[in-house]
């Protein structure tokens, strides 16, 4: 096997996520039939695959200490245009998925060229491309749900074997990103601008490219996203992703990745992305009514990073 | 008094606020709205979005107001909440048609139809197909809205009647395909076997529901009805996976407002309500619904 | 008066600090002498109040004191200097002298008139007329620590802790702030001054307490040590030799500099450097020394001028550029374009170089890992292993790691801008040797350094800057460090 | 007159904002009639005022490098806590009042000290207490709005001669605010935890104490908003306030404050609170489709706010 030091270091660091996310596990497990069962885990794990794969995604932008709040306009503008060139008969397979794809990575790319080239604020760039997109994905649409997608990519949110495909989704692209970050030149120096931007480019590093490689990056993935959620819901949904940047982000940032940059791993992200989703799914379980949900989720998610950071100050 | 430039003599104009053009249902009212405009001569209809915020509606009621148009289409976005924004066009003296929703304080003329009824009239069907008997599973709209409060009022109205009707599990998934889908899969998980039908608040969420219950191939067992017969619900209706949805007369709503307004606006009488019924949507009675 | 008794301070379970029991007295310079890493700066934090003692206590006037804030350091009139920089970018000099003690009016309000000039005092007594509505973040790393200084000050504290005050300071403001210090001392003020510049501490101290490895090694009289005994002290062996000498010749023209421009720091400048010869830029704070070399290695491009290297004309818009055309450099400030905190000694230490330990695009670990290993034992660089983050690092050890970043990249042309900034005489010993080694392999050096014995003894020739002109070419056997600061005097 | 150095210097860093802000209205006064009428404007100050007192209180956490998430939540929350306690004949006037500034006041203060003694991200305990609060609200009010307001209460959202009542409040909380900042010891401190925390500590100022004064106010200001919309709504609604974070920070960052601290101005954030209110108002005024809506008002603050930062730079 090969030997991942970074993996573990991550892993180590992010000791109290862990171990809030066991324990709550085994709460579940204990007060309710339905959690451990194998059904009901692929749930857990498809359920959170879209969210997984735009906080991959944004765990890029986060690191190089900017933000992207345009993830869930973003994510319904690639459903719209991949569902438009999906109708079925017109294009083949990979038309549609190559279409949705390309809209979140071209808005990724201008996001990061406008924070880079224009020297403004990320907050702002990907808020002005929040509605922008929001917009477009509208009027693309006319404001209606784009139906009639094709069977062969509604069939991209099924299974392969015993694994829901956009879990293997998810996986493969958690596993790839892990090892650029920890293991590539380029991913380095992701690392090295959100550090000390400054000092990055003092030692050579071309922070334009890192900046535009993140942005790009998490478009990309987040037209990803877009696309597997279209095949999940069957349609490109103009309103769709409502604030899932906001999910994507908490997940990261729960995680243990500074929000100021330079800090963080994908481990990180995928145990943040897992104690939300296990949260929203127990708390279904549990038939908890759905104003004590907001509350309960806002205390366990504040209380497990208040844990982890206390373990990892001492 | 100045009046817009783009304004000829003898035109009239028409403000209308909608109360959001990202759902699906409002989208199609409004189009309707602006469609049947056009075709009045010497009409002129100028329509904005309030995106379901109350505030926002209120400041475009007032930039209408400012504007001094003719009559006012106001397509509310709550019951309690959007009064003052009624109450201040009265006090402008200026003619309002509520369209889709009602308020505390009435407009001049209301077109439209009442949540209470179309909630009702889904958990009715409900009850018949399970013979009032059976586990039931209701998904809410975003909650405090008034078309979740009032479609649920509807629902309990008919609970409240059939004793052996029995609400399992309840729970918003804000009138969202996606959360309605992971939260009909968490149901499937707890509460396997002990449902016998799905109640969601709109057809969006009942689509979820359906394809999260055809993905478990258990919506052979399962009633699903939603509410507002988009496009997509009634083609699934048609093709036998949903089981009904309830039909809400958009282009009649819409066509109601605009003639409603005209006649105010040239200060003619005209009807202070005019009511356009709910209808289920099944498969027998599909074909009047699909044009 | 103030009284250290067996202070006790670990860090993840290594100890920094041992049983350290030290007294200062009332108007006494007291020196603390020792090693990078040796645990002086984390010895005057606990006395300042921002790290707590995990052992011992602290005693104040007679009274064992706790301090959970600096703030309470403060109030009791403990004040400090601190190593690493803190300004405050975006509010003014003043705000930042004056921070915490801005001077109010009758309803509150910060009297602004008053601010400008209680600060515009602070700063006179230490030779400098800054202008105080200037933001701290445009200036130089040198006029940001006299600021610095100028706030431990205006604190008038009965005890002052400075920590390597003079790291970035040339002669001018060294002279000046000795001149405060002469003036606090007879005001019964203890200072407690940590430095790795010898000849100042037998200048001001009165008493020298010697650390090594988190224990006090020695406390005694200044008269009592010499620069030798002392050396030996810290370093724990005699040092034979600080300066080796200058025994290379220089090669072929390297590279050619003609009227670079860049208004309004610097202009005109022309000159060349050659292969193995070391070139001394020397000047006065705000002389532009900085801005000429950030140009040769692309950091803030000129807008006019021409850089040759080969006689190839170079275009150099950032410093990637430079380090692919083979210039490499050591940047003067070390916190805010030096290291980067949160990452590891060992990913630091690469990272200019970084392609040379690479398999393609990924990253060979094992090399890395070797090279960290092998620039640990030649710098000795004190740190609790690769991994840990650069920011634990005694201050000296983070320069350490900087200056063999530079040299990873193995330039042809190696620009080292204060590269000796915090550094320990036995260390410093050691960079120098290796710049002996450098330029007998080749290597053309451009040296800008603050420190005149430096410039004098280890390069071929200097120049000398002043208000962003050149005004002289020296040579350093036969010249003095009077006639240096003649040149460099502005006129 | 007194002399304000801090306001003119802020004033004149921001030109770029100033110009867009004319360039558009002038654009609006000539392409319609409606825009410079008097009740136009008076419309558009009355829109802006509740977005305009959260984005003063954001303003003060955004300097100290902070960020508050909760705000359109707790805007709701203040909402249903003082329409409780505003039924007609029950309490006097000021007790509906007192309570909707206390509820906000303190989450503002729990999000304080979390953020202050429990060292977690400013982002993860804001967003916890985005949702704690959005269903404390509607836990309270049982998710149904409460209405029978008090009319002593409801006529807070009229008009006090010419000017309408939330108009001066936003006027005083912005004028007090601003002094604040600019002139008081404490104001300049929030400068300078912001700007660099660690030098600010080490320079004796107490950066707990700072912080909970900034996030406090930030609450208590939110409370402002909360009985403000509620009066001009006569309800209190569980679920209204969504998003307006989004624009209150927004007007906050396009004012020219710094996301990471240190930097910013109540002038500045005035300016961004008119830019977005004259864009919105002037958008509806020319009757462009909501769709198109949202892209040109992305591209015009992204738009300016590259004009703004060119300018400033050069
Ligand atoms: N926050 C920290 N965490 C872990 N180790 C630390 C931390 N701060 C300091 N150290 C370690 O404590 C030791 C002493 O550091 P200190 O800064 O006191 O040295 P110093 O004598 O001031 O050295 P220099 O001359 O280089 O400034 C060093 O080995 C350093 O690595
Ligand atoms: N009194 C002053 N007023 C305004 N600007 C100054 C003043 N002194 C210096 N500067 C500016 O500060 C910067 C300092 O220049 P630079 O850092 O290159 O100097 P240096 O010779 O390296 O000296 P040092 O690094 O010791 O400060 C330059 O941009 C210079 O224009
Ligand atoms: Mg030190
Ligand atoms: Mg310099």
């Amino acid at each position: 096997m090969i030997h991942f030091p970074a993996f573990d270091r991550n892993l180590r660091h992010r000791v109290g996520i862990v171990v809030v996310l066991v324990v709550i596990a085994a709460l579940l497990a204990l007060t309710t039939d339905s959690f451990a069962t194998a059904a009901n885990l692929t749930n857990v794990a498809r359920q959170v695959s879209i969210n997984g794969i735009l906080a991959v995604g944004v765990t890029f932008v986060l690191l190089t200490g900017g933000v992207d709040l345009s993830l869930g306009s973003v994510v319904a503008l690639s459903g719209v245009t991949c569902a438009l060139f999906a109708h079925p008969g017109e294009y083949p397979l990979f038309v549609p998925i190559c279409v949705g794809l390309l809209t979140g990575g071209l808005c990724g790319l201008l996001n990061g060229v406008l924070v880079t080239r224009g020297g403004i604020a990320p907050f702002i760039v990907t808020l002005g491309m929040m509605t922008v997109a929001r917009g477009l994905a509208l009027i693309l649409s006319g404001g209606k749900p784009v139906a009639n997608m094709m069977p062969a990519l509604t069939d991209l949110a099924g299974d392969l074997g015993p694994l829901p495909i956009p879990v293997l989704c998810f996986a493969t692209v958690a596993l790839l990103s892990g090892i650029f970050l920890g293991r590539f030149r380029l991913g380095r120096h992701l690392y090295a601008v959100g550090g000390n931007e400054q000092a990055a480019r003092a030692a050579g590093v071309s922070v334009t490219r890192v900046k535009l490689l993140a942005y790009g990056t998490c478009g990309l993935l987040t037209g990803l996203a877009g696309v597997v959620l279209a095949a999940r819901i069957t349609t490109g949904q103009p309103n769709a992703g409502q604030a899932y940047e906001l999910d994507a982000i908490a997940a990261v940032v729960i995680g243990g990745t500074s929000l100021s940059g330079g800090v963080g791993s994908v481990i990180g992200t995928i145990l943040g992305v897992l104690l939300i989703g296990i949260i929203n799914n127990g708390l279904d379980l549990q038939g908890v009514s759905s104003y004590y949900q907001a509350v309960i989720k806002g205390v366990i998610i504040v209380g497990a990073v208040w844990l982890d950071r206390r373990q990892s100050r001492s | 008094c100045k009046k817009p430039a783009e304004r000829k003599e003898g035109e009239i104009l028409l403000g209308f606020s909608s109360r959001d053009l990202s759902a699906e249902y409002t989208a199609k009212l409004s189009e309707a709205i602006v469609e049947y405009a056009k075709t009045k001569p010497g009409v002129k209809l100028v329509m904005v979005d309030a995106q379901s915020d109350v505030q926002k509606q209120f400041s475009q009621v007032e930039n209408f107001v400012a504007q001094k148009v003719d009559a006012i289409i106001l397509n509310p976005c709550e019951l309690e909440a959007s009064t003052p924004a009624v109450d201040y066009v009265k006090a402008a003296k200026i003619p309002l048609v509520l369209v889709n929703q009602v308020t505390k304080s009435a407009g001049d003329s209301y077109i439209g139809s009442n949540d209470f009824e179309a909630g009702r009239i889904a958990m009715e069907a409900i009850a018949k197909k399970l013979n009032g008997q059976g586990g039931v599973l209701m998904i809410h709209g975003i909650m405090g809205t008034s078309a979740q409060l009032q479609r649920e009022a509807g629902a309990r109205e008919v609970f409240a009647k059939y004793p052996g009707l029995k609400l399992i599990d309840q729970q918003t998934a804000s009138w969202d395909r996606a959360k309605a889908m992971a939260l009909t899969e968490n149901w499937i998980q707890a509460h396997k076997g002990k449902f016998q039908a799905i109640f969601a608040h709109n057809d969006e969420m009942a689509m979820g529901a359906l394809l999260a219950l055809e993905r478990a191939s258990i919506k052979k067992d399962v009633t699903v009805i939603g509410i507002d017969a988009i496009a997509q619900a009634l083609t699934a209706v048609k093709e036998g996976r949903l089981d009904a949805t309830v039909f809400q007369d958009a282009v009649g709503q819409g066509r109601g407002s605009v003639d409603a307004a005209l006649l105010l606006a040239r200060k003619q009488p005209c009807p202070k309500e005019n009511l356009i019924p709910f209808q289920l949507v099944t498969r027998e009675n599909l074909a009047t619904f699909l044009k | 008066m103030l009284r250290a008794c067996q202070l006790t301070k670990t860090f993840g379970g290594l100890s920094v600090l041992l049983d350290v029991s030290l007294d200062f007295r009332p108007g006494e310079v007291h020196a603390l002498m020792g090693e990078n890493g040796a645990g002086k700066s984390t010895l005057m934090k606990l006395l300042a109040g921002l790290y707590r003692p995990d052992g011992g206590e602290i005693q104040w006037r007679g009274r064992s004191v706790r301090f959970a804030t600096p703030h309470d350091a403060l109030t009791q009139g403990i004040a400090m200097v601190h190593q690493e920089l803190m300004p405050i970018p975006d509010l003014t000099v003043a705000e930042n002298l004056m921070l915490g003690m801005e001077p109010v009016n009758a309803w509150g309000w910060v009297d602004h008139a008053e601010l400008h000039r209680q600060a515009t005092t602070w700063l006179r007594q230490l030779g400098t007329d800054l202008e105080t509505s200037r933001p701290m973040r445009t200036l130089s790393v040198a006029q940001m620590q006299v600021v610095e200084i100028a706030k431990a000050l205006a604190r008038q504290a009965d005890v002052i802790l400075m920590d390597e005050p003079t790291a970035a300071l040339s002669d001018h403001e060294v002279s000046a702030l000795f001149k405060a210090i002469a003036t606090l001392r007879q005001r019964g003020v203890t200072v407690v001054y940590t430095t790795h510049k010898m000849d100042e501490v037998f200048r001001l101290a009165d008493r020298i307490s010697v650390l090594r490895d988190g224990h006090l090694v020695a406390t005694k009289p200044a008269g009592e040590f010499t620069p030798a005994s002392l050396i030996t002290q810290m370093v724990g062996r005699e040092l034979a030799q600080v300066f080796p000498p200058v025994t290379t010749t220089p090669g072929e023209v390297i590279l050619t500099v003609t009227q670079l421009t860049r208004e309004p720091a610097y202009r005109d400048i022309s000159f060349t450097l050659r292969r193995g010869e070391v070139l001394g830029l020397a000047g006065l704070m705000g002389a532009g020394r900085t801005e000429v070399v950030s140009a040769i290695y692309g950091l803030q491009p000129a807008d006019a001028g021409a850089i040759r290297l080969l006689g190839k004309p170079l275009v150099l818009t950032s410093p990637a550029d430079g380090l692919t055309a083979g210039i490499g450099m050591l940047t003067e400030d070390r916190k805010g374009s030096g290291i980067i905190p949160a990452m590891s000694v060992q990913h630091n230490l690469t990272l200019a170089a970084l392609r040379h330990y690479c398999r393609g695009a990924v990253v060979d670990a094992s090399a890395e890992k070797a090279v960290t290993r092998q620039a640990a034992a030649d710098f000795a660089i004190k740190s609790s292993g690769p991994a840990q983050a650069i920011q634990q690092l005694s201050g000296g050890n983070q320069q350490k790691v900087l200056l063999a970043r530079a040299l990873l990249a193995a330039p042809e042309v190696l620009i080292l801008d204060e590269p000796t900034r915090g550094i320990d005489i036995g260390a410093k010993a050691e960079i120098y040797a290796l710049i002996g080694r450098l330029s007998a392999q080749g290597t053309a050096v451009l040296l800008v350094s603050s420190e005149l014995p430096e410039i004098l003894a280890l390069t071929h020739r200097i120049l000398v800057l002043r208000q962003g002109e050149l005004s002289a070419e020296l040579n350093p056997r036969q010249t003095n460090q009077e006639e240096i600061l003649r040149h460099a005097m502005p006129r």
